[in-house]
């Protein structure tokens, strides 16, 4: 694992998702400029991000971390059984005390499938970084309730609409998708019209939502 | 109370209202039975489609479950299928009460995402049309918030200056309400004869108006009464809770990301971050109405220095930004509304993910209520100022 | 003032007494019973005119009818009334109380039989417009005489005021 | 015929005292009618009122100025789907409007609109007041209890709760001006009509008796009163933010209406008691100072001259109305209103006119029935006002807040004026 996240990688390697996605190696280092409409002076490239943060978290975590900066925005890629650990020490430490928000991205090509990542900020270093990791499809992550308590509805959103599971939620349900909704729908396979058929009918009594 | 009266809700609500860690009592101290309520989602009081499951001892708020979604459109979804551009409008029916900071936010974000930098004319027109936004924004805020407290009459004067601010919009981007004001890489359109003119003249008929809601409400005993110490959120519980906007800044902290990340022209500008002290209802109306004030200030700032030259930006008529990621957010009227969009290098992005600050904000009720009554949590969804949309996306 | 009160009056109130009466021991459910009790109180409150006592009918209304019976709705209300409606509304008790009340009517009529002399033949009747000034009279004094049941008026007022502060202390976890 | 009618026009108690049972039935009849006009008037008043505090227009589609509006309203309430909740108590929510509908006309037997001007002059009659409104609560409560739901519930208890505590306060405000009515004749008295004879007695309304005392008495009454009709900023019971309706939430329809009906009537009511206790009753201005026939006569000239203004004002709306032909029938229809309030204000002129001699003339019985009357419904819609001014400019207090104000407050200011109305009372006679 950590040899994928390793690779100065631009995020996301999605293989052939899309027709035009197809040129995207995954391991591509240099920024994709491939299609002529872009007309930049420079394609920005991931660069390696260094600061005396970054080199102490490699030094204590080694090669299952890895710190990048791309369009002047820093992130971490880590693996995911550094998770609860290190976000917990980057707001313990680092004062990144403001868990700006929760995501995920789904990579149906990809082995490990899911890119989790958590945005935070310190108000005091007026600062923010991304902390990203991946995860296999149906594997759990551990919940940052404890560390930050925004993070309760924001992993359930991230829960509702991707189906990851955080271990040591207290609530973890759907949030915005009523219970009984069956299928994730920010999953790539999950079709734009698509809908829980069954549960339209027995509950708003009508053939179909759409 | 009678189970008469609450059994079927029991039933109903039994299941959402697991998490609800309630400190009951050790020993009930004479029979009192905790009575379960469903506010909204068909409620006057809870803006929109909001449910709210309060247990409550007789009129004590001992939890509260708010159940949202009723709204959901699947936001996220459908940029997934759209064009960068052919997203744009969706934006705007988010927060629809400040649709013209969302479109501004998706905007930059897109032209960071593409290494352009909108001119410097659009970054005015961009402030000036943001600055009225948030005016209308917090002038529909306070009215319905009096409203639900129970002063009826502030809603209708702040919907009369309101008007003004959507005859601009009107004039400018010809939609009053979901402006799509923005195109990525500046501004579609040119200002119209006389746009400065008028927003100088809102400017100035506006002001005077801002102190009349004052009037009515500032030193009135009974609004005071109902939103002094009601709600009220320490700074750290508040930055613990994600919660951003005027809701953060009442608490004390001062930090709003027009000062502290510039985006936009915001650096070109001098203004100030009113903060409150007691992070209670009273000062987050305080610190709504300064800003006011302080977006007037921008404004007039902006509308007088207001530089010649192009709007657009050199942007590609299919926008294809280069495969890498994105995180921008801007300050809106509710607080912080960032954009995490992810580009595979398509003409449509991977994933756009919205940090909808009302949603956040709304997670911070439970924390806010718990111990008051009934009539403070209409006092207390009203003073985070959530909309509906924005929520459930 | 010209006697308005015909025996009419007297037999519809005191009927409905009864029968409203009968009804609140008779409904299972408690709200209806309070209901029927008001109803009961109201018509007594009708009596007390006719007597031309109209500060007792006042007092009636605005304490029994108003007050009391609002109170006691308001406890009711929060009884779960499915579970009492489905119990037993007498206990074993009742034989008792039949033979009680068997004996306080017969009490009643033989004192309305045999003892007609002991009450006057006719009540002395006292102008209507006296009569709050009259229950003054009595209760606190003529000017420059105190009242026959002063003391006693005051004490029970005491007695009521310490059983309101035992109310609040009981139900108040912290004053 | 005319004798019969005189025999009581003749009369100077109220027909309830005289015993002529025709003429109380009458005025029965009248006061019903009355009150529930008064009701429709100020259910217009309110909402054109209240839309000009907010910068609205109100009604303006149904007749001239929305002046039919509350008939349309009536007639759409009238005919609108009853519906009774599947788990109501059938019963008890069927006779809980009915309560408080009859506690707020059953007051109305009392309400002296000029000396001999009621229905009856009870010796009690003020304590009969505040007993029978007390009885419109319980429609309330019963009305939350049956809809078996849990707003009205929450609505009943509060209303419930919140006019048991401002009734202590208001009894208490209306005692110290009782009290007051013994100071001249050494026994006071509890009749309405009494009251403000006692008033007149004293040459000074009670509202400035003692100075400050009876305006502190009035004032608390006036608040408890707000309370007590559970009107803004006391409308906890059926604070619309929080309870949607309160107590009538579940209620639709005529019932509905019928609860509306009650909670004017009461409003009314209410006014009234203050206007009796503190503000003179049917007392035209300044008895005492402006004695002479030529005051009498000019203040005889106000009712005429108050319909002369309302008809000028009626015929300027009818000139200001935009000459297109889709305003002609609303142009015709305010003209003939106008017209009918220029004919009232003649008729009323011509009897102030007529009546100026004090003789014991048909028309001077008139003229001065006429001037009782108009004088209390006059200080009464003052009072209506202020129920819509109230409404237009203040937030809601919260039940908590309510509570203590009524018991923490008004109780002891109450009391305090009491006692020291009493120990003024005692000095100074």
């Amino acid at each position: 694992m950590a040899e994928d996240v390793k690779t100065p990688a631009p995020a996301p390697p999605p293989e052939g998702e899309k027709p035009t996605a197809e040129k995207t190696a995954a391991a591509a280092p240099a920024a994709p400029v491939k299609p002529a409409a872009a007309a930049k002076p420079e394609g920005p490239v991931p660069v390696p991000w260094s600061s005396p943060l970054v080199e102490k978290y490699r030094s204590q975590y080694g090669s299952g971390l890895d710190a990048q900066t791309y369009l002047g925005q820093n992130y971490f890629s880590v693996d995911r059984s550094l998770i609860p650990d290190i976000l917990r020490l980057l707001r313990d430490d680092e004062q990144f005390d403001y868990c700006v928000d929760i995501t995920a991205v789904h990579y149906p090509k990809r082995e490990k499938q899911f890119d989790v990542i958590w945005i935070l900020y310190s108000f005091s270093r007026n600062e923010r970084v991304r902390v990203k990791t991946q995860i296999a499809d149906g594997a759990s992550i551990p919940s940052s309730v404890l560390i930050w308590p925004t993070a309760n509805w924001l992993e359930r959103e991230v829960y509702d609409m991707f189906g990851i599971t955080f271990d040591g939620h207290p609530d973890l349900k759907r949030i915005l998708l009523p219970d009984g909704w069956k299928g994730h729908p920010l999953r790539k396979d999950y079709g734009i019209l698509q809908q829980d058929q069954e549960w339209v009918q027995i509950n708003l009594g009508i053939e179909s939502g759409q | 109370m009678s189970s008469h009266t609450n059994d079927t809700t029991n039933d109903v609500s039994s299941r959402a209202l697991s998490n609800l860690d309630l400190e009951t009592p050790a020993k009930p101290y004479l029979d009192s039975n905790e009575l379960i309520i469903n506010m909204g989602p068909q409620h006057p009081a809870t803006h929109g489609v909001l449910r709210v499951i309060l247990k409550l001892d007789g009129e004590k708020v001992l939890g509260t479950e708010c159940v949202i979604g009723y709204l959901h459109r699947g936001v996220e979804k459908i940029a997934e299928n759209r064009t960068y551009a052919m997203f744009n409008p969706y934006i705007d029916r988010m927060d629809y009460v400040a649709a013209v900071s969302n479109g501004l936010g998706y905007c930059e974000a897109v032209e960071k995402l593409l290494n352009v930098e909108a001119p410097r004319r659009a970054k005015y027109i961009r402030v000036i049309l943001t600055e009225l936004n948030r005016i209308a924004s917090h002038q529909l805020w306070l009215g319905t918030h009096a409203l639900d407290i129970g002063a009826m009459t502030p809603l209708f004067y702040t919907f009369r200056d309101r008007e003004e601010i959507l005859k601009i919009f009107e004039k400018y981007c010809g939609a009053r309400l979901t402006t799509h004001a923005f195109r990525i890489g500046g501004c579609q359109y040119e200002t119209y004869a006389g746009f400065e003119k008028e927003v100088k003249h809102f400017l100035t008929y506006v002001a005077p108006k801002i102190d009349e809601y004052e009037a009515l409400l500032t030193t009135n005993r009974i609004w005071l009464e109902r939103t002094k110490n009601v709600g009220m959120i320490s700074a750290a519980d508040a930055i613990a809770l994600g919660v951003t906007g005027p809701v953060l800044r009442a608490s004390g902290v001062q930090w709003d990301l027009r000062k502290a990340q510039p985006y936009a022209a915001y650096s070109e500008f001098d203004f100030e971050i009113p903060t409150g002290e007691n992070g209670d209802t009273y000062d987050r109306y305080l610190v709504r109405m300064a800003e006011m004030r302080q977006s007037l200030r921008i404004i007039e700032q902006a509308v007088n220095r207001i530089p010649e030259g192009p709007i657009m930006a050199k942007v590609p008529k299919v926008i294809k930004p280069p495969v890498g990621e994105i995180y921008h957010s801007i300050e809106a009227p509710k607080g912080e509304l960032g954009y995490f969009i992810v580009s595979d290098g398509s003409t449509q992005p991977y994933r756009v993910r919205v940090r909808p600050p009302s949603f956040v904000n709304l997670q911070a009720l439970d924390r806010m209520v718990r111990g008051l009554l009934v009539a403070d949590v209409i006092a207390v969804i009203g003073t985070i100022d959530i909309v509906l949309g924005e929520v459930d996306r | 003032m010209a006697p308005v009160a015909t025996p009419w009056f007297f037999y519809v109130l005191a009927g409905l007494a009864v029968a409203s009466g009968v009804a609140v021991i008779t409904r299972r459910n408690a709200v209806h019973s309070a209901l029927a009790l008001i109803v009961t109180l109201l018509s007594v409150a009708g009596l007390y005119l006719m007597l031309y006592a109209p500060f007792v009918f006042a007092v009636q209304l605005f304490v029994y009818a108003g007050g009391i019976m609002l109170l006691f709705l308001f406890v009711i209300m929060l009884v779960n009334i499915e579970r009492s409606s489905k119990e037993r509304r007498f206990n074993r008790m009742w034989p008792a109380g039949l033979v009680a009340a068997c004996a306080l009517m017969a009490l009643f009529i033989s004192a309305f039989v045999k003892g007609r002399t002991l009450f006057p033949d006719r009540m002395i009747l006292l102008p209507e417009s006296s009569n709050t000034q009259q229950i003054a009279g009595l209760l606190y004094g003529e000017p420059g005489r105190i009242g026959q049941y002063t003391f006693a008026f005051e004490i029970a007022s005491l007695l009521l005021l310490v059983a309101i502060l035992g109310a609040v202390i009981m139900t108040k976890k912290k004053i | 015929m005319p004798s019969f009618i005189m025999s009581y026009l003749g009369s100077t108690v109220t027909p309830g005292e005289a015993g002529n049972q025709f003429w109380a039935l009458m005025y029965v009849l009248i006061i019903f009618a009355g009150v529930s006009v008064a009701v429709m008037a100020m259910n217009w008043l309110e909402r054109k009122a209240l839309a000009h505090f907010q910068i609205r227009l109100g009604p303006m589609r149904v007749g001239p100025h929305g002046l039919l509006q509350p008939i349309a309203d009536a007639i759409k309430l009238m005919l609108k789907e009853d519906i009774i909740p599947a788990n109501a108590d059938q019963f008890v929510f069927w006779v809980a409007p009915l309560i408080g509908l009859l506690a707020a006309f059953t007051v109305y037997t009392v309400i002296p609109f000029g000396p001999s001007q009621a229905v009856s002059d009870m010796n009690i009659g003020i304590l009969f007041m505040l007993g029978v409104s007390s009885l419109g609560v319980l429609g309330i409560v019963v009305a939350g209890w049956a809809s078996n739901s849990h707003y009205p519930l929450i609505g009943a208890l509060r209303s419930g709760a919140q006019m048991v505590s401002y009734e202590v306060a208001m009894g208490l405000a209306v005692v110290s001006a009782i009290l007051m009515t013994s100071l001249k004749t050494g026994t006071g008295t509890l009749s309405m009509i009494g009251i403000v004879q006692s008033q007149q007695q004293q040459s000074v309304w009670f509202i400035f008796k003692f100075f400050p005392l009876g305006f502190i008495a009035f004032g608390i009454f006036a608040i408890a009163m707000i309370a007590e009709t559970n009107r803004a900023p006391f409308d906890m019971a059926e604070a619309e933010s929080e309870l949607t309706a309160g107590y009538h939430t579940e209620y639709s329809g005529l019932r509905w209406s019928l609860f509306m009906l009650a909670e004017y009537a009461t409003m009314i009511a209410v006014s009234s008691i203050a206007v009796t206790l503190w503000l003179g009753g049917w007392m035209r201005p300044f008895p005492n100072l402006l004695h002479a026939p030529m005051w009498d006569f000019i203040f005889s000239l106000f009712p005429g001259l108050t319909f002369l203004c309302l008809a000028t004002i009626a015929f300027i709306g009818t000139a200001r109305m935009p000459a297109h032909s889709f305003f002609r029938i609303q142009r015709i229809g305010l003209a003939v209103f106008a017209a009918l309030l220029g004919f009232l204000a003649l008729l009323l002129l011509v009897i102030a006119v007529a009546g100026r001699s004090a003789d014991a003339s048909l028309a001077a019985r008139f003229n001065e029935g006429i001037g009782y009357v108009y004088w209390f419904v006059l200080k009464v819609a003052v009072f209506m006002y202020l129920f819509i001014w109230y409404r237009a400019t203040w937030p809601r207090y919260r039940f908590d807040q309510l509570m203590r104000i009524g018991w923490k407050v008004m109780l002891p200011i109450s009391l305090g004026v009491l006692v020291v109305t009493a120990i003024v009372g005692v000095l100074v006679s």
